[in-house]
């Protein structure tokens, strides 16, 4: 097996102002012995030939088809900012993919994204065609990011924005709860993945404790080898500290212990 | 590769007794406990192997934010969490007794006593070829002192674990140091029979917005290319200094890094950063030093040890 | 700009008597002796100018090469070359006269009477608001033994310094040591009016076609960015330990890394290997402070000076 | 008078496997208080927004035009690698020009170019047209890069290869010494101007030590700042260390103190 390699950039495209869309090919000679990812693993990237940054940063795999990889990103700081500027032909230095994704659901289930984390969710919604009731929530309309494609690939959508510019205003918890309540899933048996901002976990917490639902989230930290050898990216579970890169990204909400609402 | 390879090419070096087959190990708590990594490279072909710091009971370590990014370098605050010395052997160590590679067991203690017990306890284990005591840690004791940067902490402790055990011991020396050599001769006198250097400069960075450390444990150890200018100069300054074979470290990114560490002194390299951004960069390494001493007509590693001219 | 400035935003500082409009100044070395500079910021906008490190008698410094650079950072070895005390304030202080900015004499020796002559002859010329004294210097006298790493011999050159000026006195402190509040204190109790670190950690490049180090002088003095935790970490340090005001600076670049610096405590900050890649870095951090401040919805700079939350 | 800008890159195009020309033009705002660039004169330039590789590097101007500075360059390490990226619309950051040019010739002159020496010297070829006799040496008939455009602004030119692929096989300063020896020009006032590798500058040390003839070279240092401030980039001469980016880059030969063929 082969998690280390160089890929080729095949296309690097601005979606709007705040997300781009990396696609790659591993080179020819990695290709074969590469394992195929899973939704809700992620790969570290790195691009230049820099020591600033010195670090490979995690990424989701958005799309995986057939050797051609792509990741949904955000421009945040110096990384983001370097990866942004690969163009078609560029080779860029890839490890991955890395730790366990969101186990398969069986029935239905319900997808919570914030923000960018549609990253990590899309390719279970796409990989379990219209078995999805998505919950979608951003800032605003603009950082709806792929909103289009999401809600065609799921059964049901609903879509929050803070300020209102598209679907109810507020967050998508708001909307996940009315509709747990008021819902044809009983609330007992569902199946939930997330991925998003802190606050927005935190609330899912609320949401499903002490019901029966599972409710799978994805955790960001930050990470130095993003293979387990560091210990550096980990998070506080009920079962002590657990490697974010290795025994996650995906945990099950009530493993972590949470602390005046962040993890600790 | 390895000793009469291709080529008639020696690069098989002598730590304390110990037969390296090249001069590359990796460096305490940046290879896991070998089988992160063992999907990424063959450990067979590894010089040594350094596990991740061991102490006599397991640690928590630190609260996150463990690690931050620097210009060109990383903080790490890890904590030395670790699942101590009886579970590393009962656990980790069969999987590492499958290869042929030398396994050196890093380890530490809050007192004398826990360095002597840890030392004793990892010294009967069937599969460690060697000891490294990280000294970069407080004496509880002596009020929070760091051990390895008090000189007469430092003569304690290792003249204590000295005793304890009689698998090659490597003292890893601390860079918070005004003269490093001298803790170096002291390591030396003491009974060490190699010192590593060099482990991390303590550094911090500040969140401006909340004003606060970005890390938890608020500093944290400054690893990567940022320190190697100051890792290559204490090589140097300690192979002036004692007889004794030096391990260096500290940002070796590529082959030429690695030699640089070599030419001033060093008689064997650990790679640590460098694994998290290339998971084969020690292979890489191995395989470049050959490619140099090919081009450079050399035969043995042996003629590039300490071998910096400064007339 | 400056006190009192947009806003009503106060930025200006006092440093050992001297009350400078912002808290930014240049960094010894890095900076000539103003002139250099003149052409591409107005030295009016300056917290202060530190000039270049003065002796009693000029210094024709090191062979070349005297500079390489290193992962995020540069190592130096000018060998302190200088036009000599005479010289600068025949020659060069009458253009620095024309500025309302305060002007900062760097100087050093090889030897207590060196410092000493150094202070009072700078002490009496007009023009100079204070003195800034660098003690990374090694004494000729007690063996080489550099003055800014042994306690004693520190104490005695800041003594004697303090008894040769009224000047408001600065000393520089190194970080090749193992305790740098240790020898904070020391500078105050030695009558220092205010510290000021970090300034460069002695590391060295080997070229390793040659064998050689690429510098002349064999090691150097790392600055830039790669420095700036370990800079920062000091600088909290020496915040806790000392109650004269802190200089604090290595590897500033941009308003950010000034404020890891105020944050952590220092009272000003100086600006050197940055001058190198962006002239008008100094005048950028000023309005960047600034900036901050109404964003932060804060008045006066001293609320941000050493304001690390920790708990 | 602003000497500090940044600039939009207009051209970078590789002109063969070791040279690339880049031109830029100064941001508007920029442009008005710029002052011009005199032959052998030169920008620091830095591409990228990283720390690593941390310093500006030195080029000479190559050629000058109403606003638009083009510089020739060969790919040597991390800081030449980072520019040779650059493309069409991308910011650079620029200091210059700066250091003392060549002074101007009053007649016909002797130019001296040693490899990419050339960039130098090219300007001074076209600004003075018809009045250069051209040496040009280079390892082979690759490297003699810009040969043609060189030749049609000089009055005679003469070339040499290492591996003779082009030229005399052998070295500039060889035919120099049989040009000088038998040219109409007299040795005695003829004017030099050579930029090249060590040797080459050396050997031109010997031809005209004890003649009348000046002759100026342009010398390369490691540099950090470019303006004088850091001292850094001191060459030894007569007259004790002088800065090679302030003094110089233009030195006259004998001003130079040589050490076992090196300049110390
Ligand atoms: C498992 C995992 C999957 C991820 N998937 C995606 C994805 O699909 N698309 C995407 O845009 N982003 C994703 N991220 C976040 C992404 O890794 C960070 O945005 C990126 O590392 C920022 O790098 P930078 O150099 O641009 O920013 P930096 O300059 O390093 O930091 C900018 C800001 O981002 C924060 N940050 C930096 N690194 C991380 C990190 N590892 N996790 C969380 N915050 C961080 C910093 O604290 C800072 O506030 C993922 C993170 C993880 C851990
Ligand atoms: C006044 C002046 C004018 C110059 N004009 C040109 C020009 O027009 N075109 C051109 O291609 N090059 C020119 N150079 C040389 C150019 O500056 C170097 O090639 C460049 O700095 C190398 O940077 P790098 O990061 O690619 O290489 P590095 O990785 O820094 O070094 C690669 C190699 O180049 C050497 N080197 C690095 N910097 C310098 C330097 N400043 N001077 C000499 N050698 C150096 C190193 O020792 C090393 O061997 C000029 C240099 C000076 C001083
Ligand atoms: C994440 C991390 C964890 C580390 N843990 C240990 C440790 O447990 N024991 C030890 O002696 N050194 C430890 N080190 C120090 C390294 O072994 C090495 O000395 C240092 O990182 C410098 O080398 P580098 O720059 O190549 O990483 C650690 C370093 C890092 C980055
Ligand atoms: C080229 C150069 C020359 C220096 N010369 C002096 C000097 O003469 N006296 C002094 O006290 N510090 C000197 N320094 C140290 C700086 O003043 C400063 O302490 C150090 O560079 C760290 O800051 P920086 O990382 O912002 O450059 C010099 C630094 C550089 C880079
Ligand atoms: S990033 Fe190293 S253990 Fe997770
Ligand atoms: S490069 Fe700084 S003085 Fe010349």
């Amino acid at each position: 097996m082969n998690r280390y390699f160089k890929a080729i950039v095949l296309e690097n495209s601005v979606l709007n102002n705040h997300f781009r869309l990396l696609t790659i090919e591993a080179e020819r000679i990695a290709i074969d012995a590469r394992p195929n990812p899973v939704p809700g693993q992620f790969y570290m990237l790195q691009a230049g030939n820099t020591y600033d940054p010195l670090l490979k940063r995690p990424f989701s795999i958005f799309r995986y088809e057939d050797g051609l990889m792509s990741f949904l990103y955000r421009v945040r700081g110096k990384g983001t900012l370097l990866l942004s500027s690969l163009k078609k032909g560029d080779i860029i230095d890839v490890i991955g993919p890395l730790g366990n994704g969101y186990p398969e659901p069986e029935g239905d289930f319900i997808a919570v994204a914030g923000g960018i984390g549609i990253a990590s969710l899309f390719p279970l919604l796409s990989k379990f065609k219209n078995r999805a009731y998505l919950f979608y929530g951003a800032r605003n309309k603009q950082e709806l990011v792929m909103i289009d494609e999401a809600k065609t690939f799921s059964k049901e959508s609903f879509v929050a924005t803070d300020d209102g510019s598209e679907g109810h205003r507020g967050t998508v918890t708001d909307l996940l709860k009315s509709f747990l309540n008021s819902s044809l899933i009983t609330h007992h048996s569902s199946l939930i993945y997330a991925c998003g901002p802190s606050p927005m976990l935190k609330e899912l917490l609320h949401i499903v404790v002490g019901e029966k639902a599972k409710c799978y989230i994805s955790l960001e930290e930050h990470m130095a080898c993003g293979v387990g050898a560091c210990i550096g990216c980990v998070v506080k579970t009920v079962s002590g500290y657990k490697r974010v890169c290795k025994e996650g990204p995906v945990f099950e909400i009530r493993e972590i212990v949470w602390n005046n609402g962040v993890m600790k | 590769m390895g000793s009469g390879g291709i080529n008639n090419i020696n690069i098989e070096v002598d730590i304390a007794g110990l037969k390296l087959k090249n001069p590359v190990m990796t460096a305490s708590g940046t290879f896991g406990y070998g089988e992160e990594y063992s999907e990424f490279l063959d450990l067979n072909m590894l010089g040594a192997i350094v596990v991740k710091g061991l102490s006599i009971t397991p640690r928590q370590g630190n609260p996150t934010p463990r690690i931050v990014e620097t210009p060109a370098g990383m903080l790490n605050a890890i904590g030395l969490q670790n699942i101590g010395v009886r579970t590393f052997i009962e656990e980790k160590l069969p999987f590492l007794r499958h290869f042929k590679t030398p396994v050196i067991a890093n380890f530490f203690g809050d007192s004398i006593d826990e360095y002597v017990q840890a030392a004793q306890e990892l010294s009967s284990a069937d599969g460690i070829h060697g000891l490294e005591m990280n000294i970069s840690c407080p004496n509880k004791q002596a009020g929070w002192i760091v051990f390895g940067t008090d000189p007469v902490t430092m003569r304690q402790v290792v003249t204590a674990v000295r005793k304890a055990t009689s698998l090659p011991l490597i003292v890893k020396l601390s860079p918070n140091v005004a003269d490093i050599s001298l803790m170096a001769r002291i390591a030396e006198d003491s009974g060490a029979d190699a010192v590593s250097l060099i482990n991390t400069m303590t550094g911090m960075v500040i969140d401006i917005k909340k004003r606060r450390p970005v890390l938890a444990n608020k500093t944290g150890g400054l690893s990567g290319p940022a320190i190697r200018p100051i890792a290559v100069r204490m090589v140097w300054e300690v192979y002036k200094a004692v007889k004794i074979p030096i391990i260096g470290m500290g940002g070796i990114m590529n082959t030429s890094d690695a030699l640089e560490f070599l030419i001033a002194g060093a008689r064997a390299v650990a790679i640590g950063t460098a694994n998290f951004i290339n998971p084969t960069a020690t292979i890489e390494i191995i395989e470049g030093l050959e490619k140099f001493m090919i081009e450079e007509r050399l035969s043995d590693i042996n003629e590039i040890i300490g071998s910096l001219k400064t007339d």
